[in-house]
């Protein structure tokens, strides 16, 4: 049975992320008062750039080619590492909390690179302004992780979601701080709303659509689908972290689909909650947003105080 | 009225002392040298006493060397190489004025008679002697600082050996003989090194005044 | 074979080979092949037979002391080589080991404007020197190599002295080496003012009858003896203009191995013979290692010139080493011998790691400048297509420096982190808030690291050529690729292997003065690190095996799924303009955002000039440009002011000298009256 | 019977270059034999010394441990200086600045200065020693101004004004010092020895006095700081040679008249009273001159601030005593050779560029390779780099301090680093840089350096092996303080 969980653990960030991408599309269009697209829009789009033909242009060097490869690998491995309907496997060797944090750096310092490689403005200037917010992230992500491992007194994220999940109610004031900043971390990193517009090709405005402007054909499938990836991760993150209850311990087929289910829910209640956050506010200007981003440091640091 | 030998010293040595006081008064070079003449004239006279005291032959040698150097040789030189062919009759005069002058010579020998040298009483009876002798010395060196011409510089310097002497015959530190002779040797050779580079400064600089030597400094 | 040697044999062959190959090259100074040959060849040998020496001390625990007796009293040239000296004779000689070769052909093109002979004969004083320092155990002897090493390096960055601000760097060096000796001698003296005696043996047993005040002094003169020579924030102001100075393989020796000499002494002192350190000391070095670090990165952002980028690289990376040094010392102060052991064990990693990554970026940029002859990145571009094999090392270089997983920053960097974990857990609150700073400034410093070095390797390597010159450049020749390929592999294995290398950095740290019986800090069973307490547990190789496995996995999928697809080569999308190359990101573009950000701390500065056709129209513009400049605190607040204080005391001291006679005769009437008053009764 | 060989050659020197009419070829070629036939006999001299002790000849003469050392550095640099101004005085001529009569007037000058300083050393004394000193100044009064501009005439002037006030003062010590001879009508020969025997009878409070005079009058001759006034005039306007003998050694036979009444003062009063004042005077000495040299001007004014320093870091050795006097003797012999090789090579440079300001000079590593690598290992030599020996000596004196003089000390090193500051911004902006166009390549002319060469061989040797009866010889002068 625990081969079971360990291949669903495997493959379930892959398969379910373009999903949830399509609920965002969903709500917002509906905010928008328009019916937009059915939520498996982003499969069909996959299996479309999947088949479409390549242009590469000629400036670009061998990093460009090996970029798409290296960027959903890690995502892959990471979907594997965290915590997502079931924590049996604690001592898995991936999932301490720094290399969780510094392999999502390695795939943002492959992306900015590709970004510059092919010699654009828009590719230059988008791993300028990424390379900036990621730099201002690391604090604040870093930190909101440590207040929980100090809660549970280990960074092994399977172990801190087994001790949290047996917390009272009452010494919950500290992790909603630490929530809060997790957010703030989660919307800058995954490149969404008060950041950076997923969905628009505006120069002025955009910082990861730039960096994968002249990606085509297979690798932009790949990209696309690794940037649905870690939002699922750091939605999942989110959720399994904050909110552990549901995660099963034991190995038989019924907890699994229990489990996945109220995984299911939980992300969902998440992406609604993103969807509406999205359509509600306007996009910041960028030199506000390093303000934004130092609060979230100073929240989580204000909660590893108040923990310890 | 007849005066012992003892009072007749002191009354030299009081003589010393004004003459050393004068020099810094006086205008003239030619009166500065005259000055110094005299108080030449009055360590010969010393140095001949303690001669006669201790009836040593060598010691009246060195009385006439001292004679024929001091009071011969080293006004000749100052008076026909210097003041004669080159008109420096007026030095040129001293820093302080002669009011402020004065009062520095008082506060000298004042400090010379206070307790800070009270350990030199040890050394001999007559102390009087000795401390003017001390002051003499001071006050030499003062008017090295004090006045402004290249002859006075020579002259303070000139002072100041026959004080030292003066301080040593009065307070019994008498030198032997033969060394007595080498420091007269010594100081004729300063004598005449002294005056080739006063003439060499005046053909350079075209005066004698110190003052315009002081183009070596740290700029 | 290998047991037949002993250490001592070994270490002082070295030192001879030094010694021969200084002399000899001076003697072949005439012809430059010969005397290139010559130094390098025997800086080889010597860094061989070092490594031998440091590997014998470290894995079989052969330490040796040694004494000779001289002439003065104080002074005995006695030699102690105990494993912690070992650990950087073993970095000392990796490093001199490839310098060396890729100094081989580096050096070629030196062959008709300098003389080679000199360059030998201080590169191998330079050496020998530094071996010296770290084996010297005598408080005399050390301060004697300790300035033959700087001189030596004084001569190495005036060697190409046509360029004028060479010499300017090199004596900034020099006069900030010297001031930093002036005060180490005073630590010295105020040791053998209360134990009588320069030998770090005798000042080791008696240290406790020394009185507290005069201790805090030998730790404050010693802080900044040390600190300027480490380059940390108030006195780092030589290292940025010295190290690109000098030739790329010393300046790769300075940048990775000398300053760690400071660091060096940091511990020998700090942490062994003062032993019982007061908590204020380690906060003190705490708060510098974060200012160096966050400071350090920043101005780095700011450089445009690639060996002034690495060198302020090396301030923010010994602004980590001292993160670990200062905790290390909080915890012995309140008396955390585990911690204070896993704390050590961490900065002596990252010195090992600093040391090979720094050396491989600077002789990768060092390759760039001499093909390219410039030093300015804004000139570079497109570089990855004519130097693909440089540009490879120099992508691992970065990626180590940025602490991404794979290679060995991350893993000194994890155990930096897990050291500051620690100590967020110490009750008192003050000691609390000062790690959660740390632990801040270190999070920040590792994504602008990154920031940075994407800048760099971006605008050096990628996109298109900026000017004519990069078209003419071929790749370096063999030696200098087999010097960086052995650094990228050396990282790699470093980073893959860190378990193992951590273990043997522990058997160092147990061998320190009053770390003798603390041991189960970490259990490291060959695939991962476990801290004890179990707090953390990371497995390096596992990471890269399973990167590898996927990334295999992931590319032939694709493959299979896509191979009916075409790749077709266009140009990149331009809008429908015509795409120069000047339109693509360059240094300043990239790093001007994060400045703006932090420009309460850089303070830069615009000067906008227009040239006008005619002065009264100002309508046509002949010329416009804009001068971006970020102001040096340091220079202007603190150094300058000190200057001009001593340049007006000086001239007040002058008016002694003021040529009047009746002056000169004056001073002496007037000190004689002085002494007489005073002195007489 | 050495002794008389020493003062015998040096009076034919004397005389033959006097008979010498025309052709100024010879006057070299003498000078140098007389002083190479001064160094065989000194070395005879050490070895008599390191022998059987005090080498007396007769009651008029002898030489004891310090002696033999000072006599040892009047004789190499005595040497290298003659041999030097062989060469240097050809180039002059050539350049047509002194004519015949000066060149025979500057080496019999030369004969009577190394003369009077061998007598000084080696008279039993006070009073011959006092005569000796004052023959220096007057020998070498007329060999500062011996260029004949107006501002040597000055330099020479102030030298002679100051000196002979100094010295008087000292005399006027001296005399006290014999106060203990009155009552007993000894009318015999006032010797060291004298003095040294009947200590019981001397009044402690009038040595007192007796000290400060002679401190100062024959500190005027050392140079410490408030009566150093005339010493940068003086050594920057003499001619290269005579400037690296005053400064190498002058002030060293100086300083060894005031060690010696402050022995005979420590029996009397104990040591504390001349310690603090050497270490007063030694203290002043070092920190003015660090000012001064940052912004120097002259770099031979620079080098004469050097030695003022010098002599302040020796002063404070001698004023801590134990091993800082052992560390001091040293330093003064480290200090000797290291200032010649100053000296001597600047005078390359000065003939080469022909001005003496810091701010014409430029590239001499191009213009003057050999000599700017001498200058420079001389540099290092002065400001104390470790490989050379006065960083040693140097770091010994202050580890002889720090137990009870602890502020000194660091005052004192502090000064020390400001004067390496000052000293390495002037040699860098001099010998670095583009040379003007006129200015040719290439040495003056190649065996000029062969002295300065065997000065710094002797230097670096020196610095690194000790022969044990030097050792031996500076252990047992270095035991009386």
């Amino acid at each position: 049975m625990a081969i079971i969980i360990w291949i669903i653990q495997l493959i379930l960030v892959p398969i379910l992320s373009p999903l949830f991408l399509g609920v965002i599309r969903k709500i917002k269009a509906h905010f928008q008062n328009r019916v937009g697209a059915s939520i498996f829009k982003p499969y069909r789009d996959l299996w479309k750039l999947f088949h479409k033909d390549e242009v590469i242009s000629e400036d670009a060097s061998w990093i460009f080619r090996f970029t798409p490869y290296l960027i959903f690998t890690i995502t892959i491995v990471l979907g594997a590492s965290i915590p997502l309907f079931s924590n049996l496997f604690s001592n898995n060797l991936l999932s301490d909390f720094l290399t969780v944090v510094y392999l999502v750096a390695l795939s943002t310092f492959f992306l900015a690179l590709a970004g510059i490689d092919v010699g654009s403005a828009f590719g230059g200037f988008g791993s300028s302004r990424e390379m900036t917010l990621a730099a201002l992230t690391e604090g604040g992500f870093i930190f909101s992780l440590l207040a929980l491992s100090f809660l549970a007194h280990s960074t092994n994220l399977f172990s801190i979601t087994k001790t949290i999940s047996n917390f009272s109610l009452f010494d919950f004031m500290p992790i909603i701080l630490v929530f809060i900043s997790f957010m703030i971390v989660m919307l800058c990193e995954t490149a969404h709303f008060p950041f950076d517009n997923p969905a628009t090709h505006l120069e002025l405005t955009m910082v990861h659509e730039a960096m994968i402007l002249e990606y085509s054909g297979k690798r932009l499938a790949l990209i696309e689908w690794a940037a649905a990836n870690k939002f699922l991760i750091f939605l999942s993150l989110g959720a399994n972290m904050f909110f552990p209850w549901g995660l099963t311990a034991q190995a038989d087929i019924w907890s699994i689909v229990l489990a996945l289910v109220v995984f299911s829910v939980k992300i969902l209640i998440l992406t609604t909650f993103v969807a509406i956050l999205e359509s509600s506010i306007a996009k910041f200007r960028f030199f506000r947003l390093p303000d934004l981003l130092f609060t979230a440091f100073v929240l989580s640091a204000m909660a590893i105080l108040l923990i310890l | 009225m007849i005066l012992t030998l003892l009072q007749i010293i002191f009354f030299l040595e009081v003589l010393m002392f004004l003459t050393a006081v004068f020099m810094h008064l006086v205008h003239k070079n030619s009166s500065l040298i005259l000055l110094y003449q005299l108080q030449s004239l009055i360590v010969i006279i010393f140095v001949f006493s303690s001669a006669i005291k201790i009836s040593s032959i060598l010691l009246i040698f060195v009385a006439i060397l001292m004679f024929i150097v001091k009071v011969i040789i080293a006004p000749y030189f100052f008076n026909n190489k210097l003041i004669k062919n080159n008109q420096f009759k007026f030095s040129s005069s001293t820093y302080l004025n002669a009011p402020l002058t004065l009062l520095v010579i008082a506060a000298l020998t004042g400090l010379v008679y206070s307790h800070y040298f009270k350990s030199l009483t040890i050394l001999v009876k007559d102390v009087d002697n000795l401390f003017l002798a001390l002051a003499t010395i001071l006050i030499s060196i003062f008017l090295l600082i004090n006045r402004k011409g290249v002859l006075s510089q020579m002259v303070g310097i000139l002072s100041l050996e026959n004080a030292i002497v003066s301080f040593a015959f009065f307070s019994g530190l008498e030198v032997t003989p033969n060394m007595q002779i080498g420091i007269i040797f010594d100081l004729l050779i300063w004598i005449i090194i002294v005056s080739i580079l006063a003439t060499m400064i005046n053909e350079k600089f075209g005066t004698l005044d110190s003052t315009v030597m002081n183009n070596l400094r740290e700029e | 074979m290998f047991n037949l040697i002993s250490t001592q044999f070994s270490f002082f062959l070295a030192l001879l080979l030094l010694a021969i190959g200084a002399i000899g090259s001076l003697i072949f100074a005439k012809k430059d092949w010969l005397a290139n040959l010559w130094g390098n060849g025997l800086a080889i040998l010597a860094s061989v037979s070092g490594l031998v020496a440091a590997v014998k001390v470290l894995f079989f625990g052969e330490s040796f002391t040694y004494v000779i007796n001289s002439t003065l009293p104080n002074l005995s040239f006695s030699f102690m080589v105990d494993k912690l000296s070992a650990f950087f004779i073993f970095i000392i000689s990796l490093i001199a080991l490839l310098a060396s070769i890729y100094g081989l052909s580096y050096v070629k093109h030196f062959y008709k404007k300098y003389n080679l002979g000199v360059l030998g004969f201080f590169y191998n004083i330079f050496l020998a020197g530094m071996l010296f320092v770290v084996s010297a155990h005598n408080g005399f002897f050390f301060l004697i190599v300790w300035e033959v090493m700087s001189l030596a390096s004084y001569f190495l960055v005036i060697f190409e002295n046509k360029e004028k601000n060479n010499i300017k760097a090199g004596s900034l060096y020099f006069i900030m080496t010297h001031v930093g000796t002036a005060f180490i001698m005073l630590a010295f003296l105020l040791l053998y003012k209360t134990i009588g005696s320069l030998d770090f043996n005798v000042i080791k047993e008696n240290i406790g009858h020394m009185s507290l005040l005069s201790k805090n002094l030998v730790f404050i003169f010693s802080l900044i003896g040390f600190g300027i020579k480490a380059g940390i924030i108030p006195f780092h102001i030589w290292l940025p203009s010295a190290h690109p100075a000098a030739p790329t393989h010393v300046s790769a020796l300075m940048s990775g191995v000398m300053i760690k000499t400071g660091i060096y002494m940091f511990i020998r002192l700090f942490v062994e013979i003062l032993s019982g350190t007061e908590l204020w000391w380690g906060v003190l070095i705490l708060i510098i290692g974060i200012f160096s670090s966050l400071l350090g990165v920043l101005y780095a952002l700011t450089e445009h010139d690639i060996k002034r980028l690495l060198a302020f690289h090396s301030i923010e990376n010994i602004g980590i080493i001292l993160l670990g040094v200062g905790s290390a010392m909080i915890f012995l102060s309140l008396n955390l011998k585990t911690m204070a052991t896993l704390s050590l064990v961490a900065a002596l990693f990252h010195t090992l790691n600093h040391a090979t990554f720094k050396a491989l970026l600077f002789m990768g940029a060092g390759s760039v400048i001499s093909q390219t002859h410039t030093r300015n990145i804004e000139e570079y571009g497109g570089l990855i297509k004519f130097m693909p094999q440089t540009a490879f090392y120099f992508l691992i270089g970065s990626l180590a420096i940025s602490a991404l997983p794979p290679f060995n920053g991350f893993f000194s960097e994890w155990l930096t982190f897990q050291t500051i974990f620690n100590g967020i857990q110490i009750s008192d609150i003050f000691i609390k808030s000062i790690f959660i700073l740390a632990a801040g400034g270190l999070a920040f410093t590792g994504g602008l690291a990154a920031a940075c070095f994407v800048k760099a390797f971006g605008a050096t390597f990628l996109a298109r050529p900026r000017n004519e010159k990069v078209l003419q450049t071929k790749e370096s020749s063999f030696s200098m690729r087999f010097g960086m390929g052995v650094l990228a592999f050396t990282t790699l294995i470093l980073g893959i292997f860190a378990g193992v290398v951590s273990k043997i950095i522990l058997g160092v740290v147990n061998n320190l003065n009053g770390f003798q019986q603390i041991s189960g800090i970490f259990s490291g069973q060959g695939k991962t690190f476990e801290l004890s307490n179990g707090f953390a547990i990371v497995s390096t190789p596992m990471i890269f095996l399973i990167l590898l496995v996927v990334l295999f996995l992931v590319y032939w999928i694709v493959k299979i799924l896509t191979n009916k697809r075409k790749v077709k080569i266009g140009c990149t999308w331009d809008c429908g303009t015509k795409l120069e190359p000047r339109m693509e990101i360059t240094a300043t573009g990239f790093a001007r955002s994060i400045i703006m950000i932090f420009k309460g701390v850089l303070k830069p500065s615009k000067k906008f000039e227009v040239e006008y056709q005619d002065a009264d129209m100002r309508y046509f513009t002949k010329s416009r440009n804009i001068k971006l400049e970020i102001a040096d605190i340091y220079q202007v607040y603190f150094y300058q002011p000190l200057y001009n204080l001593v340049i007006s005391f000086s001239s007040y001291v002058k008016r002694i000298q003021n040529g009047i006679l009746n002056a000169y005769v004056a001073y002496i009437f007037l000190i004689l009256l002085i002494l007489l008053l005073t002195f007489s009764f | 019977m050495a002794l008389l060989i020493i003062i015998g050659t040096i009076l034919i020197a004397a005389l033959l270059s006097l008979l010498i009419k025309k052709n100024s070829y010879f006057f070299g070629w003498i000078a140098l034999t007389a002083s190479i036939i001064e160094l065989l006999a000194t070395l005879f001299v050490f070895e008599q010394v390191f022998k059987n002790g005090v080498y007396t000849l007769n009651s008029y003469l002898s030489v004891d441990y310090f002696g033999i050392i000072v006599m040892l550095i009047i004789a190499v640099v005595g040497m290298a200086a003659s041999w030097y101004s062989i060469f240097y005085l050809k180039v002059e001529m050539a350049h047509g600045f002194i004519g015949f009569r000066r060149i025979k007037q500057f080496f019999i000058l030369l004969h009577v200065f190394i003369l009077a300083m061998f007598f000084a050393v080696v008279t039993t004394s006070p009073i011959l020693m006092w005569i000796s000193i004052e023959a220096t100044t007057l020998s070498t009064a007329f060999l500062i101004s011996f260029y004949s501009k107006p501002s040597a005439i000055e330099a020479a002037w102030k030298y002679l004004i100051v000196n002979s006030v100094g010295l008087l003062i000292g005399f006027l010590g001296t005399l006290i010092f014999f106060h203990p001879a009155i009552g007993s009508q000894y009318d015999g020969f006032l010797t060291w020895g004298w003095l040294m025997d009947n200590v019981s009878k001397f009044d402690p409070s009038i040595i007192r006095l007796a000290f400060i005079f002679v401190l100062i009058g024959y500190g005027t001759k050392v140079g410490l700081v408030p009566m150093h006034t005339w010493l940068p005039d003086a050594h920057s306007k003499a001619p290269v040679p005579i400037s690296s003998l005053l400064s190498g050694v002058l002030l060293n036979v100086a300083f060894l008249a005031v060690l010696r009444f402050k022995v005979v003062t420590d029996l009397i009063v104990g040591s504390a009273y001349s310690q603090k004042l050497l270490i007063f005077f030694g203290l002043i000495s070092i920190l003015v001159p660090a000012f001064i040299i940052f912004t120097q001007k002259n770099y031979k004014r620079l080098l004469a601030y050097s030695s003022i320093e010098n002599m302040g870091v020796i002063a404070l050795g001698f004023g801590f005593g134990g091993i800082g006097a052992f560390a001091a003797i040293l330093h003064m012999l480290y200090h000797s050779l290291a200032k010649s090789i100053l000296f001597l090579s600047s005078g390359n440079i000065f003939l080469k560029y022909g001005s003496t300001k810091i701010k014409n000079i430029a590239g001499v590593l191009k213009t003057l390779p050999y000599t700017c690598i001498l200058f420079f290992i001389g540099f290092l030599a002065i400001t104390g780099m470790p490989p050379f020996g006065i960083f040693l000596t140097e770091f010994s004196i202050m580890t002889a301090g720090i137990k009870s003089y602890c502020w000194v000390v660091v005052v004192a090193i502090l000064a020390l680093a400001l004067i390496f500051v000052g000293f390495l911004r002037h040699i860098v902006a001099m010998m670095f840089g583009e040379p003007k166009r006129e200015i040719s390549l290439g040495e003056v002319n190649k065996n000029i350096l062969v002295p300065i060469i065997l000065l710094a061989v002797i230097l670096v040797v020196l610095s690194f092996y000790l022969p044990n009866n030097l050792k031996s010889i500076i252990t047992l002068a270095s035991l009386a303080y």
